[in-house]
């Protein structure tokens, strides 16, 4: 513990202010913790400088496994030597985010016993993010957190830790059990997500509808992502309640489906249900009156991540509709055959959608068995390059069309 | 592939403790049987079951980097108010389930005496979904939690309100690696660097292979050459573009620089598919300075961006969806930024960027 | 540069004729001061001036390809009908400009004789804007005029009648130069080559730059190899996308293949500003073999589509437009294309043609 | 002329049926001249074989030009001997297509002493192309067209045949007198007409309106597209006509207008002219009641090209919105300062808008001295890959920001 107090006048002003302040926190933790007092100056160094003072991690782990710690040291060692060792440990969270206090208060006491008494609650993949320790704290903290039933989550080329929306703990909009698939999924992949074997990162997010409340659609290598296929069920009691209570069902509910596929004769709302394209819309408008049909599964969609370094991509279908119930076979088997394919053929640090971009769509399908569809694209080539192999085998001259 | 074998005795993946375990009797009771919810007021839900059961959610605050205290308080929070049950939600905020309605309002003081204001629900502004900036990363052009509290601290009434015209998901990154997957939300911050690496020699003879040093950068800025005899590297300036792919894989090609990092600010993006597909941020603002510890330029120029979109959006109208309905000329008009050469698209895809059509306003 | 000068005498660089000299007299007086037409009938225009006067247009069908004795037989349609005055139009149809009303009627009967059919206007088919083909062309992958004239003897009744929803615009390009410019049309016929270049190792030898020849490529499938002991190039089959670039600046890269050349079918570009921005037609048939004399697959491909565009669109909706609302998987469905790996970009930009949301019908 | 018969069974067959046949245009040219004798031979073979018989083109041309004449040799010429030279002339067209009977007539006279007397009227540029002669006939067909008042038109890399709408000349939309910008274009540009000395080709088309009737956006480097900036002339009498007769306004007219700036209340159109987008489809539902507003001119695109080889593309928008008389002065100098950028900086066989996409649109119009504008982009950049040169000179270590 610290003598004398550290001065802090550029973090200070991060205490003022309506919003929580994680200067405050990091205070609080630094009154008991010589890491995160520690931190404070290093910070308050790098708002004095305009610069981060963190070297390159190494690779730092507990044994067995290849991620779930992400080393990181202090490039000014000598004045801050408390953070000259500072990982990150990432804790799988339980699916949904979902605790009680008490398995809470038993993390805590872990962390504070080997580690900085700061965390990420949580990280941005979802883990529950240790933040900041030693070397030699990393295998001990495990031992713990496994005694705890708890584990690490992903880091580095592995199966990164699946996260989800909370689905039907909570949600009248969930197409299938997000929680029981992201629970399955970390378990199925256990050692995919310890063991880095893959050329990359490979993300799976899980959103029980298209409304999709954990961005499965724009940072998961695979969206798994809630909808339905049959009609949109109608209480017209209730949306007349709507209407009476100042709704502008025409304007506000009719007038933003984007498959113009509503009627509303100020009695009765009347959907095509074969145009509608399940956006969600008119249900997030009246979720009392409407709710989605009762053939639920969800769509399966590949590819998306951040923009390093040819751009960002977002997911995009790869199987229109699946219903997912356990055991999941047909998921499973489908995941299988592209971790496969992608893992035999994609290059180092290319993401699962890179490598679609680059073997081109048609032969990722080829590879892992999946028949093109119409639904996967949203309009055929323009341009006229078209690779025809096949035309050319079958029509050489030894074999020449009639 | 482990190189050693764990101990037999040592527990290793097991995986994450069972969801079930920490679910309040009321979801467990009705899992998949709600019938509707409705937000009862800011950060205050109620969920309806089939079985009639009612089960409250109230949303808090969180700046994401807790003290192991401020977690302890929060599990007081739920031993007295939730009977011990709470989550936290996809942008890091913590919510507290309820079965007693009677207990949300006590609950909600004690929180705002805790400094955690209660809100975020529907058509407000909730948490700034962000990541480690200054204090964990290497490769930060600025910091995260800071330039999230500024701003927040500017924009919590649009928190504890619902007064917009829609949801607004603000999101900052540090640098382009975008571990805030900034790139499809309403407002994005996005920490910069637009200096080219400076080569540390040693460093490098030290820790990287030349041949990966090379074939990491996307626009062959980087090749090698032989300084002073020895093998190395050299970067073509005017070719980079600061995307830190070198620096990635070699800590010798360093990009930070405190007189060149800073922030840019992109508009319009969005992720659900209601009303409209799913959308990338685009370019707003390409550079704003780091100005520690309370970045005014950027909190000033996400408050205009929101105040402006508040005031001439439609009902339900996202900020790419207003936008795309009134242009982007006007967007620049209504929200005084200047276009600049910056914005116009240079990369892969620019040429389905420019305006082909005589589709034009005057 | 002209390298030799030319004589003093010799006339050059005059540029065309001043067009003053061929406007006739009603169109010289009424310039510009046009105030609107109407369609009177299929292939008749009148155009009414702010002074009242009115200028009748007769649309004729014409093959392009024209000997010059039917351009004397238009020359004396022109004389007899309309004062001498005549033109063509963007799509290559004649037009005699008339300021007689009561002459219209007997123009249409000779030109019917003629072999003429009078139409093309409004909501019909025009002709179809195409290229050389084999008449002209080293480079097609098919004919041009052939096709056209099979497909445009089965959709005459579309010429000579107005009763589509919208335009629809046929192009033809026999090659993937595509002088047609047939990347913006309702339905594009488009010539394809489907067998990578065979060198021709003499020819290549005698009349081409080796680096010139790599260069072209741009998916680098042609590179430099020594054959028996003489410089020369040679092909990765599997690079081969068959754009012909490498033939185009070589002579000795033939492409030209009786087995493997045919047609391919696309739809749903527009140019016009009208409702919606200009689109680029997209891939609907990879591959129609070529079977002269009348390409009978292709225009049954074309008649189809035209058939279940016409049942299925609304009012002014161009091809385009009518999937747009519909979707590609019932585009697919109604025409009963089946759909296949062909269809899937897999060029520069293909990404961005992916499905990137899950607005589906199912 | 041929003594017996060729057989030409299967271009026989295209004799047949309703449309204009191109077989009899051919047959009839046969009858006087041995060029168009052996040219249906030739196709004839090439119908029974599927696969063209013309070799690539020499460079073939007239004194002191380096365009306006395609090269082209049979691979047959032994057997047709008549077409072993086969080379196409491209006449450049009066603006607008206009001619008169007696024009025409004398420009048959010439190709029939000439050439093979077979004809496109029109290329899909826009030339009167005379298809087929032999090289020694150039010179003197050149001679007699010039004697006639006519010119050779564009080919390989320079300024191609300009060629327009008829605009003024019979429609009452044209924003601009195209006949007689393209008339002055292409007497200015002569020189860059009959000598090649560009990167590759460069094509101007003008279009009177929105309507685009030559697909100048489509195909032309830069795309001339009329319009206006005022407000939509509306006569309410004659769309209470259109009502009249049958037409439905609300759904048609108003229903398809996108930018969603018209009413109709049965008995008034009411536009909101600030946000319409001069798309011109209300104005061509109701030609007699609508018309483009007064203030007119146009905007100019830049940058239209078939795929070859990296994708088609369409022009984008350079200059919203330009009055356009003459001495089009501004025009010009815009179009120079292009042509200078482009020549000196494209690579061989770079289209412009190939090279605009090689060096970044910003830094072209910087080049050309045009200042960037919202107006030119769909939308701005999405990925963050920006070259940021200017920042980084302003704010070096020596000459630090404040
Ligand atoms: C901790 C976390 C940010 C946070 O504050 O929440 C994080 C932190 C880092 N990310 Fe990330 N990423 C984190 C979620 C993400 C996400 C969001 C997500 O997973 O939903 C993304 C965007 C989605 C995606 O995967 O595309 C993301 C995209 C990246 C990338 C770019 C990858 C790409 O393919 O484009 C990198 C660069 C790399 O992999 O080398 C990266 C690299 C890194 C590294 C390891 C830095 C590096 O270059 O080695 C960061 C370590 C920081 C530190 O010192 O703590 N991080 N990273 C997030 C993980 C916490 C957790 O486990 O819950
Ligand atoms: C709790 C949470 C899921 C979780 O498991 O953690 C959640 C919960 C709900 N979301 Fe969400 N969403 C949550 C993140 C998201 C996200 C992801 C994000 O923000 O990163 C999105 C996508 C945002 C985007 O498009 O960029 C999201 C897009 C929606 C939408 C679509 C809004 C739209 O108009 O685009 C709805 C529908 C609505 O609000 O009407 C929705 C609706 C809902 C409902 C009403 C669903 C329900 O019936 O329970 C829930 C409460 C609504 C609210 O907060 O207003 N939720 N929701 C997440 C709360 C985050 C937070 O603390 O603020
Ligand atoms: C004569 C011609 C211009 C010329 O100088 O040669 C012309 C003339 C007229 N066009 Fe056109 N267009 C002509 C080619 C075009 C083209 C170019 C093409 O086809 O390659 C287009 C763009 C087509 C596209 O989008 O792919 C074109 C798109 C239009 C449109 C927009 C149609 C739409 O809904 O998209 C109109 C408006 C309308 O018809 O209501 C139009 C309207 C007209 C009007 C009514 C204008 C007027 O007031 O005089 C003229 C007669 C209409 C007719 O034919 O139905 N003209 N028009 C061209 C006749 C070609 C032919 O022989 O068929
Ligand atoms: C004659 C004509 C087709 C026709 O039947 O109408 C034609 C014929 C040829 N074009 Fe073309 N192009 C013709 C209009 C076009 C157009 C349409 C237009 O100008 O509006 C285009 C598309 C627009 C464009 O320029 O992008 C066009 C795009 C090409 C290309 C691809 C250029 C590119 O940058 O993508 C080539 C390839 C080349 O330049 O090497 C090409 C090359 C050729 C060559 C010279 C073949 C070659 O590779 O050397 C053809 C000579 C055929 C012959 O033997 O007669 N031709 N060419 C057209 C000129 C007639 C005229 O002057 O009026
Ligand atoms: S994604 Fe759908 S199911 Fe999941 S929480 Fe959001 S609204 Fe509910
Ligand atoms: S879900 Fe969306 S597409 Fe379907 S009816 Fe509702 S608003 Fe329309
Ligand atoms: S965004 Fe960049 S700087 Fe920020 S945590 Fe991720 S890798 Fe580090
Ligand atoms: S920052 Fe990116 S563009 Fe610049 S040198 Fe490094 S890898 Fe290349
Ligand atoms: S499209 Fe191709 S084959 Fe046809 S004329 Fe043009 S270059 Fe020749
Ligand atoms: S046809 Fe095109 S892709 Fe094939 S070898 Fe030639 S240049 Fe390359
Ligand atoms: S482009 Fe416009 S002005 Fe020209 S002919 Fe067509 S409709 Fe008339
Ligand atoms: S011109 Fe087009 S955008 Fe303008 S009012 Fe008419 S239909 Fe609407």
């Amino acid at each position: 513990m610290p003598e004398k107090k550290r001065k802090t006048p550029k973090l200070d002003e991060l205490e003022k202010g309506a919003w929580p302040s994680f200067v405050k926190e990091i205070k609080t933790a630094a009154e008991k913790n010589a890491m995160a007092e520690d931190l404070l100056g290093q910070l308050e160094r790098s708002y004095e400088e305009k610069i981060g003072h963190w070297k390159h991690g190494g690779i730092v782990g507990v044994l067995g496994y290849g991620g779930g710690v992400i080393g990181r040291y202090s490039d000014l060692p000598e004045e801050f030597p408390n953070v000259s060792h500072f990982h990150t440990m990432r804790i799988n969270q339980p699916a949904g985010w979902f605790y009680t206090s008490d398995v809470l208060r038993k993390l805590c006491d872990i962390w504070e016993k080997h580690g900085s008494g700061l965390t990420n609650v949580h990280g941005s993949t979802g883990d529950l993010v240790f933040l900041g320790t030693r070397t030699e704290e990393l295998e001990p903290t495990f031992k713990e957190l496994t005694d705890l039933g708890f584990d690490l989550g992903g880091s580095g080329s592995d199966v990164r830790t699946p996260s989800c929306c909370c689905g039907m703990a909570r949600c009248e909009w969930a197409c299938y059990d997000t929680m029981a698939l992201t629970y399955f999924l970390t378990m199925h992949y256990q050692d995919e997500l310890h063991r880095p074997a893959f050329p990359y990162k490979w993300k799976f997010k899980m959103s029980g509808c298209p409304n999709d409340c954990v961005a499965a659609i724009a940072r998961s290598d695979m969206s798994i992502i809630g909808t339905w296929r049959d009609d949109i069920r109608v209480d017209n009691a209730a949306v007349t309640e709507y209407a009476k209570s100042g709704m502008n069902i025409e304007r506000d509910v009719v007038g933003n489906c984007p498959a113009k596929c509503m009627e509303w004769d100020g009695k009765e709302i009347k959907i095509d249900n074969k145009a509608c394209v399940k956006c969600m819309h008119c249900i997030n408008a009246m979720p009392k009156a409407l709710a989605p049909g009762k053939d639920r599964g969800a769509c399966i969609l590949i590819g998306a991540k951040a923009p390093i370094v040819e751009g960002a991509l977002l997911s995009s279908v790869l199987i229109p509709f699946i219903k997912l119930e356990p055991p999941y076979a047909e998921l499973i088997d489908l995941v299988d055959r592209i971790h496969e394919v992608w893992s035999e053929n994609g290059k180092n640090r290319e993401r699962v959608g890179e490598f679609i971009q680059r073997v081109g769509m048609g032969n990722f399908l080829e590879a892992i068995g999946v028949e093109p569809i119409p639904e996967m694209v949203a309009h055929p080539r323009e341009n006229p390059y078209v690779f025809y192999e096949e035309f050319f085998e079958e029509e050489s001259e030894e074999n020449p069309k009639p | 592939m482990p190189e050693v074998q764990p101990k037999q005795q040592r527990k290793t993946d097991i995986g994450p403790p069972h969801y079930e375990k920490f679910l309040p009797p009321i979801i467990k009771e009705n899992y998949g049987r709600w019938k509707y919810h409705e937000i009862l007021k800011p950060g205050v839900m109620v969920t309806v079951s089939e079985s009639g059961a009612r089960l409250y959610t109230v949303r808090a605050a969180s700046p994401r980097l807790l003290a192991i205290d401020k977690i302890r308080a929060y599990a007081d929070l739920a031993d007295k108010y939730s009977n011990g049950y709470l989550r936290f939600t996809s942008r890091n905020n913590v919510e507290f389930l309820l079965s007693d309605e009677s207990k949300v309002d006590p609950l909600i003081a004690e929180l705002g005496a805790l400094g955690h204001p209660v809100g975020g629900m529907a058509n407000s502004i909730s948490s700034i979904v962000h990541t480690q900036g200054w204090v964990h990363c290497h490769s930060a052009a600025t910091d995260a939690s800071g330039v999230v509290k500024s701003v927040m601290d500017e924009l919590v009434d649009y928190f504890t309100e619902m007064k917009l015209p829609g949801k607004l998901r603000i999101a900052l990154a540090c640098c382009l690696n975008m571990c805030g997957a900034v790139h499809c939300s309403d407002i994005a911050i996005l920490g910069i660097h637009r200096r080219p690496p400076r080569v540390e020699r040693d460093k490098l003879k030290a820790m990287c292979e030349i041949p990966s040093v090379v074939s990491a950068c996307p626009t062959a800025a980087v090749r090698p050459a032989t300084i002073d005899g020895v093998p190395s590297v050299e970067v073509i300036e005017e070719r980079c573009m600061f995307c830190a792919n070198c620096y990635t894989v070699c800590p010798a090609m360093k990009l930070n620089d405190p007189l060149n990092d800073g922030v840019s600010i992109w508009v319009g993006g969005k992720v659900s598919n209601a009303r409209t597909e799913p959308m990338f941020s685009k370019l707003a603002i390409p550079f704003l300075p780091n100005n520690p510890p309370r970045w005014p330029e950027v909190t000033e120029a996400v408050r205009n961006l929101v105040e402006v979109w508040a005031k001439n959006a439609r009902k339900y109208e996202r900020m790419g969806e207003w936008i795309n309905r009134i242009g982007w000329p006007r967007f620049f008009e209504l929200t005084g930024i200047p276009f600049q050469k910056e914005h116009i698209d240079d990369f892969k895809h620019a040429g389905l960027t420019f305006k082909r059509s005589v589709h034009l306003t005057h």
